[in-house]
């Protein structure tokens, strides 16, 4: 058997998303051994749990390599169990595809750290462009405090002066708040056009919820992190209306995005959102690559990945130098409780992931 | 005896000390002194400020007024620790042993005092039989020797008391305060114990020894303090103390003097 | 405006701190035990009144589930867990509460999900304004309902003789029962009424949120002592006056504030500052 | 009224009292001597409920009470005063003498409290302070004072001149006279046996948990020896 | 081979941090729920020292300095405040560190900080440094259990009036336990950046302070063997429950909560209990020792 591995939060304060990712993964993997599996040899996913904390996915990586000695591995976590676990996948020279995590540093611990994902600038830049699409001008931005939220605000913050945005108000909450209701009125007296809040759709949810009863009534948009199913639920009618940037389309005509939304409902009994897409996404381009050096991992693995062109269900990808994607940006709108395109935005400049040049 | 005080200078002065708790003053002007080597008698009826007395001379309860002085050297201010320090030792009314530690430990811990006076000098120090030497002795003067292993948490009250002395004594205080020791002792038992505190204060260490016993206060102290209600009532020679009609009506009740302390106080 | 509505949302804020954490005063006060594990009981009253509500789609029998549950879970946790433990250190209670607090939280995680439930139907969202400001429903609701309890409370353990009789055997268990005080009875009591507070609270935020995660009572679980402590422990009026000022403090905090310190930095910033200058608390029993 | 038949008492393993037989009759004071540690508090806490009966029986007004709760004990009549006091630090004064008649109705409460405040002006002046902030002596009276709030049949006061001045204790006597003389039946733990003696019906000695000498207070005060041997007086 | 060089080096570091704390909470009594950030003291500065070019080892004494002059700060803390004010004062100190944390850019703000040089001294190196500075700190601790220090901690961790009616001046005992244990958790904290390559607020939190306290209390509060058995067990504890996966915490959990049920002591409690298995006052002679203060 070819073993790849999975570090995922299954338990603690992200398991929801850990969930995702974890069936994200194992569709892929199921795919892939339906299919004959590589050269012949059934695929094993190994799976370890890292709670989301550096100090357990050391250990767990570690494990993954020495143990179980996988050629590969994905990270379907967040960024600092992901930029923990990374120098222990770089240290043995095993490829480790990241699904969703968004800090910067994960690629540059080495050349075999790839990321399927747009970092959190590129969407916070892309966020940008698309309230001056919108044509509005005055914009209260609402941060999540954690790394997600911060990069994106930075991003966003880049990107507001080409368009001459005007932030009228900069919030910020944290990732255990539910209850709004100061910030709510803050931003409520700051009369913005247009609400740029990052969040996951358990924060969103309630924010969105609170934002449209104070009786706010600007186009909010969020990002990837809002993209569940759950988000609709939880902001019940509140939620129409609201836009999202993120990698997955649901309205999408590409065969491999629509292959996956129906195989992921099929397989689980849910819709897929952003985190199960990516994973997914991350553990076919791993196989990808597998299938090219015939199971081999190591340098031949990271040089095939490196080389290679993915059709993926969140968009044709490929790698830069510093293994990073370059893609575009699919906005999402929630009508009738469920999430369509709204629009695309494409802009090669803007969207630049980074590079090795670059900083 | 007392007359030849005045001419020594006082160890121990107390002079127009006040202690308040929210609106009840407990201690109201208290002053006295107290002269090297003396064995001084505090008592006055229950809640009259004796307890509260003595802790605010060691610190525990700070006086709002006032002020305490120790061989000339105001101890205003100071924290307790400090002032145990300058030579004071405190055998409490509420007996409160190191219940982890046997009755030896506890004794031995106080008399090892000089290796205690700082976290770095107590970082240095390793041995503990001298301190455990010298516990053993004070447990026997104080006559609960046998039980040096036992643990206090099981020790009746009476064999606690003695501890707290043994405690207050391995601290080689030059100032003994000592609050009710012979509570919960028969009086044979009182009366040895008694004698203890005689013997320790003949051997140099000036003593303030509040007490309801007033047979064994008669017979060892030299001089009385009486507060009442937070005032001092009266201070001198045992006897005319005792005769002085404001300090029997306050405490000893007018018609019994005949059956309990008068006898006692007769034959001391 | 802004002003007041901060103030308002404080109020709303404050009251739903006041909530949770009044039952763990209760517990508290009379067993000195850090009860970390309320928070998961206060997580299972939420559960409760959503899954309960969804299926009957009775606000009322919601919050009776939610009580009735909390409850049993309180009183079953006393019985196994705390009362062996009473005459331990207070630690040994607080790590068996951690523990149990986080096996709650699994609990729920694996038998509901990760990600949460949600009313199918959530209830009282309607807006009502009052001098301008605007409420909903169940805001205005969890402030009558904290308002009420609180003053049925305080005048419970002040004056009257199940007060007094529960604060007595705080003091000397033993001696309490040698005066005619049935010490299980009393604890018992205690744990009903503290966890039934916590579900209350638990289905009123879930109303609020229209959200429950397992996760939910992280927050409320050591919020919830700070609160308890800066009110000086065991009082129910110290614990009201807490919650308010916290609810104050973090509203206002987060607002002006929010660039130094996050909201429990700021929180915890004010109960450090409150503890130096009154080391018993904002309201000491006496 | 309580008889005590062969009565083992201890902490674990540990027996603090080997057998022990007492009867005590309504309406009596009976004294209850020995050194420290013979075991004079454990045998009125065992009575109380509190320490472990490690063998023979508890029978009051005729019934065998030694498998009931303390608070069962009490509703029958049975207060008691312990060593070291063990009051409600935490409540106030009158708050201690609440708790004292909670097994009564509320309306008994004025009358009973007055009764002890008669007994102990002192307590009155500080009805509003923390039992934990009294001076000794005040505790000790407050001790009395709650057992007598249960309006007992039988009252154990263990140490009853611990603290006290002498004025009070001469009052704590004459009490104890009246309400032996108004029926209630006495159990006293004294340190100070001059006075017990003088007050008490019977007399019974502990050493190291047996019975070293029983009978009546008359006998006892003619019987040097023992006064020499067991009870300290000199 | 390298799993067990991680593994070790990773418990290594959990005893030693471990080991701190008991310093403050079991020998001395002062109770903290805040430790983590004493651990995030060590760890930001050895991280941003080695980012700005000091050999790790040189940033070793400067983690133990600053650890340890929060860490005295805060055992001013402790002279205020007492037991279960404290506890939750320590906690509040712990939710401050991470909240200020979180502001600040220059400390990587909510990004943290990665990607700092290597110690140079390889992977069993690092794990020998690491296995001798626990083994070291143990002995210590032992030394000073069996110093007057030791006595007075005990002393002041039951009562610490009554040590000052003894005359032992309680604050510099407790600020000098604050300042041994929060300079301890400062070296376990450089170790732990340099281990996991990354430091980020969220890493010291809460959690992180109830599971060292834990470990205290789960091997006998106060006990140095029988608490670095417990920090080594409950560090390995979730490698050895992968294979239950979904039901790892909840095990955790339901071990830590049996685990104070049934043995309250601790594992050093367990074993005194095994190796004398009489004695032990029942619950009600306890009681009433607690009751009965005269
Ligand atoms: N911490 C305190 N708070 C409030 N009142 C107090 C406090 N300590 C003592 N008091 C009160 O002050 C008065 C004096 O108490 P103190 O203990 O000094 O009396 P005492 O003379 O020692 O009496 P006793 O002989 O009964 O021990 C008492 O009425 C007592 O209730
Ligand atoms: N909680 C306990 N656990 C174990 N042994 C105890 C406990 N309490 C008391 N003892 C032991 O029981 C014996 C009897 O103690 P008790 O307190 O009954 O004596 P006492 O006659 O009341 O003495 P005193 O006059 O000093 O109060 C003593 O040896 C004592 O050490
Ligand atoms: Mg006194
Ligand atoms: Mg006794």
């Amino acid at each position: 058997d070819i073993k790849i591995g999975l570090m995922v939060p299954l338990t603690g304060f992200a398991a929801a998303d850990g969930k995702s990712a974890h069936e994200g993964a194992k569709l892929a993997v199921a795919q892939a051994n339906a299919k004959g599996g590589i050269n012949g040899e059934k695929v094993e996913l190994v799976v370890y749990d890292d709670q989301a904390s550096p100090k357990e996915a050391v250990p767990a990586a570690t494990k993954l390599i020495q143990r179980d000695k996988v050629v590969g591995g994905v990270s379907g976590s967040y960024s600092a169990s992901t930029r923990a676990s990374a120098g222990v996948f770089q240290n043995a020279k095993v490829p480790y595809v990241t699904a969703y995590a968004i800090h910067p540093d994960i690629t540059r611990v080495g050349d075999y750290m790839f990321r399927v994902s747009a970092m959190g600038e590129v969407q916070g830049r892309a966020g940008a462009k698309l309230v001056n699409e919108l044509g509005k001008k005055k914009v209260a931005l609402i941060t999540v405090k954690n790394d997600f939220g911060q990069s994106l605000a930075a991003g966003f913050k880049e990107g507001a002066p080409k368009f001459n945005l005007d932030i009228v108000g900069e919030h910020e909450y944290s990732l255990q708040d539910r209850q709004f209701g100061p910030l709510v009125a803050k931003v409520k007296s700051q009369t913005p056009e247009v609400i740029y809040a990052s969040g996951y759709y358990y924060t969103a949810g309630p924010l969105v919820a609170q934002l449209r009863a104070a009786g706010i009534t600007a186009p909010i948009i969020g990002q990837e992190g809002y993209d569940s199913e759950k988000f609709m639920e939880i902001a019940g009618a509140a939620s129409e209306g609201v836009l999202v940037t993120t990698s997955l389309d649901r309205d999408s005509e590409r065969p491999a995005t629509k292959a996956f939304l129906s195989a992921y409902r099929d397989a689980t009994k849910e819709g897929a959102d952003m985190v199960a897409a990516s994973t997914y996404t991350a553990v076919t381009v791993l196989l990808d690559g597998l299938r090219k050096t015939g199971g081999k991992g190591g340098a031949a693995l990271r040089d095939a990945m490196a080389a290679g062109k993915f059709d993926t269900p969140i968009g044709d990808l490929n790698f830069n130098d510093l293994h990073e994607v370059k893609k575009d940006v699919q906005v999402q709108v929630v009508k009738n409780k469920a999430f369509h395109r709204h629009s695309v935005i494409s802009d090669p400049v803007l969207l630049a992931p980074p590079s090795k040049e670059s900083k | 005896m007392s007359t030849t005080y005045e001419a020594v200078a006082p160890l121990l002065v107390v002079s127009h000390i006040t202690v308040r708790f929210g609106g009840l003053k407990a201690i109201d002007d208290v002053s006295f002194n107290l002269f090297p080597g003396e064995l001084l008698g505090l008592i006055g009826p229950n809640g009259a400020g004796k307890t509260t007395c003595l802790r605010s001379i060691t610190g525990v309860v700070r006086a709002q007024e006032g002020s305490v002085t120790l061989d000339g050297q105001p101890l205003d201010g100071l924290a307790i620790e400090k002032r145990i320090r300058r030579g004071l030792a405190l055998s409490q009314q509420l007996v409160k042993p190191l219940r982890h530690l046997s009755l030896l430990e506890n004794v031995a811990l106080a008399a090892g005092s000089a290796k205690t006076a700082s976290p770095l000098a107590s970082l240095m120090h390793v041995s503990e039989s001298a301190e455990q030497a010298r516990a053993l002795e004070l447990l026997r003067s104080v006559g609960i020797a046998e039980r040096a292993d036992q643990l206090p948490g099981t020790q009746p009250l009476g064999v606690l008391k003695r501890l707290e002395m043994a405690r207050a004594l391995a601290l080689k205080p030059r100032v003994l305060l000592l609050d009710e020791p012979l509570a919960g002792l028969n009086s044979k038992e009182a009366r040895s114990l008694a004698e203890t505190i005689a013997d320790i204060n003949r051997s140099g260490v000036t003593i303030v020894l509040i007490e309801h016993n007033l047979g064994e206060v008669m017979r060892i102290c030299q001089r009385l303090v009486v507060l009442d209600n937070g005032r001092k009532i009266a201070d001198g020679e045992p006897r005319a103390v005792m005769n002085d009609p404001v300090v029997r009506a306050a405490y000893l009740g007018n018609d019994t003097l005949a059956e309990s302390a008068a006898p006692e106080a007769a034959h001391a | 405006m802004l002003f007041l509505e901060l103030l308002a949302q404080s109020l709303v804020q404050g009251s739903i701190y006041a909530l949770i954490a009044l039952g763990l005063t209760l517990v508290y006060g009379l067993l000195r035990i850090l009860h970390v594990a309320h928070a998961g009981l206060f997580t299972l009253g939420a559960y409760l009144g959503v899954v309960v509500h969804n299926a009957t789609g009775s606000l009322l029998m919601a919050f009776a589930a939610a009580m009735l549950g909390a409850s049993i879970g309180g009183v079953a946790m006393f019985r196994l867990a705390y009362k062996p433990l009473l005459d331990r250190p207070p630690y040994v209670a607080l790590i068996a509460s951690i523990g149990l607090y986080i096996a709650c939280e699994e609990i729920f995680r694996i038998v509901f999900g990760a990600s949460g439930l949600t009313f199918t139907n959530q209830p009282l969202q309607g807006q009502l304004a009052i001098g301008g400001l605007v409420f909903k429903q169940a805001e205005l609701a969890v402030i009558v309902f904290s308002a009420l309890i609180i003053g049925l409370l305080g005048w419970l353990q002040t004056r009257t003789r199940i007060g007094i009789a529960c604060q007595a055997t705080v003091s000397d268990p033993q001696m309490a029962e040698s005066f005619g005080i049935r010490l299980n009875t009393v604890r018992d009591l205690n744990f009903l009424v503290g966890s039934a507070l916590a579900g209350f609270a638990g289905v009123w935020v879930a109303i609020l949120n229209n959200l429950v995660e397992p996760t939910m009572g992280s927050v409320p679980a050591y919020k919830a002592l700070a609160i308890i402590v800066l009110g000086g422990l065991g009082s129910v009026r110290g614990t009201l006056m807490a919650a308010l000022v916290l609810g104050l403090i973090e509203s206002f905090g987060t607002t002006y504030l929010g660039k130094v310190m996050d909201r429990n930095a700021i929180a915890f910033a004010f109960l450090i500052l409150v503890l130096m200058l009154r080391p018993q608390g904002l309201f000491a029993r006496r | 009224m309580l008889e005590l038949k062969n009565l083992a008492c201890g902490y674990g393993a540990f027996g603090a009292v080997h057998d022990l037989s007492l009867n005590l009759k309504a309406g009596t004071l009976t004294a209850l001597l020995g050194t420290n540690g013979a075991g004079k508090s454990s045998t009125l806490m065992c009575i109380a409920g509190h320490v472990a009966q490690q063998g023979g029986q508890i029978h009051f007004d005729g019934q065998d009470i030694g498998q009931l709760p303390p608070t069962e004990r009490v509703r029958r009549g049975i207060a008691i005063s312990p060593e070291g006091r063990r009051l409600f630090k935490d409540l106030t004064v009158e708050e201690n003498l609440r708790v004292g008649g909670v097994i009564h109705p509320a309306s008994y409460f004025a009358q009973d409290r007055d009764r002890v405040l008669a007994l102990f002006p002192r307590l009155g002046e500080r009805l509003d302070s923390l039992a934990g902030n009294l001076s000794g002596g005040e505790q000790q009276m407050l001790a009395i004072g709650r057992a007598l709030m249960t309006r007992p049949r039988l009252i154990m006061i263990d140490e009853l001149s611990l603290g006290l001045m002498p004025k009070v204790i001469d009052l704590c006597y004459q009490a104890l006279k009246t309400l032996r003389d108004e029926g209630m039946t006495v159990l006293l733990v004294e340190q100070n046996t001059e006075r017990a003696l003088a007050i008490a019906d019977g007399v019974c000695v502990l050493e190291s948990g047996d019975v070293a000498w029983q009978g009546s207070a008359a006998d006892a005060r003619n019987d040097p020896e023992l006064a020499a041997a067991y009870l300290g007086m000199h | 081979m390298d799993y067990e060089i991680s593994l070790l080096t990773t418990i290594a570091i959990s005893v030693l941090f471990a080991l701190s704390l008991n310093l403050i909470t079991g020998f001395c009594g002062q109770i903290s729920l805040g430790h983590a950030a004493f651990l995030g003291v060590g760890a930001y500065s050895s991280a941003m020292l080695t980012q700005a070019g000091w050999p790790f080892l040189a940033t070793l004494p400067v983690s133990i300095l600053l650890a340890a002059t929060l860490g005295v700060i805060v055992g001013l803390a402790s002279l205020r405040v007492r037991a279960d004010f404290l506890a939750v004062t320590t906690m509040g100190v712990g939710f401050l560190f991470i909240g200020v944390v979180r502001q600040q850019e220059w400390m990587g703000g909510e990004m943290g900080i990665a990607g700092f040089p290597d110690s140079g001294l390889g992977d069993v190196g690092f794990m020998l440094l690491c296995v001798v500075l626990a083994a070291l700190t143990a002995a210590l601790c032992v030394f000073i259990r069996r110093t007057w220090m030791g006595r007075v901690f005990g002393g002041i961790a039951e009562d610490e009036d009554t040590m000052r009616v003894l005359g032992i001046d309680v604050p510099r005992y407790k600020l000098a336990a604050f300042a041994i244990g929060t300079a301890l958790a400062g070296l376990a904290g450089a170790l732990y950046s340099q281990q996991i390559k990354f430091v980020g607020p969220d890493s010291f939190g809460f959690v992180e302070s109830i599971t060292v306290l834990s470990m205290v209390v789960v091997g006998g509060i106060g006990s140095v063997f029988w608490v670095a058995v417990a920090a080594a067990v409950l560090t390995a504890l979730p490698g050895w429950f992968q294979f239950i996966g979904d039901y790892k915490l909840l095990v955790y959990g339901g071990l830590l909560f049996l685990m104070m049920r049934f043995a309250p002591g601790g594992l050093a409690g367990i074993v005194e209990s095994l190796r004398k298995p009489k004695a032990k006052p029942n619950t009600q002679a306890a009681a009433a020792t607690k009751g009965a203060q005269p």
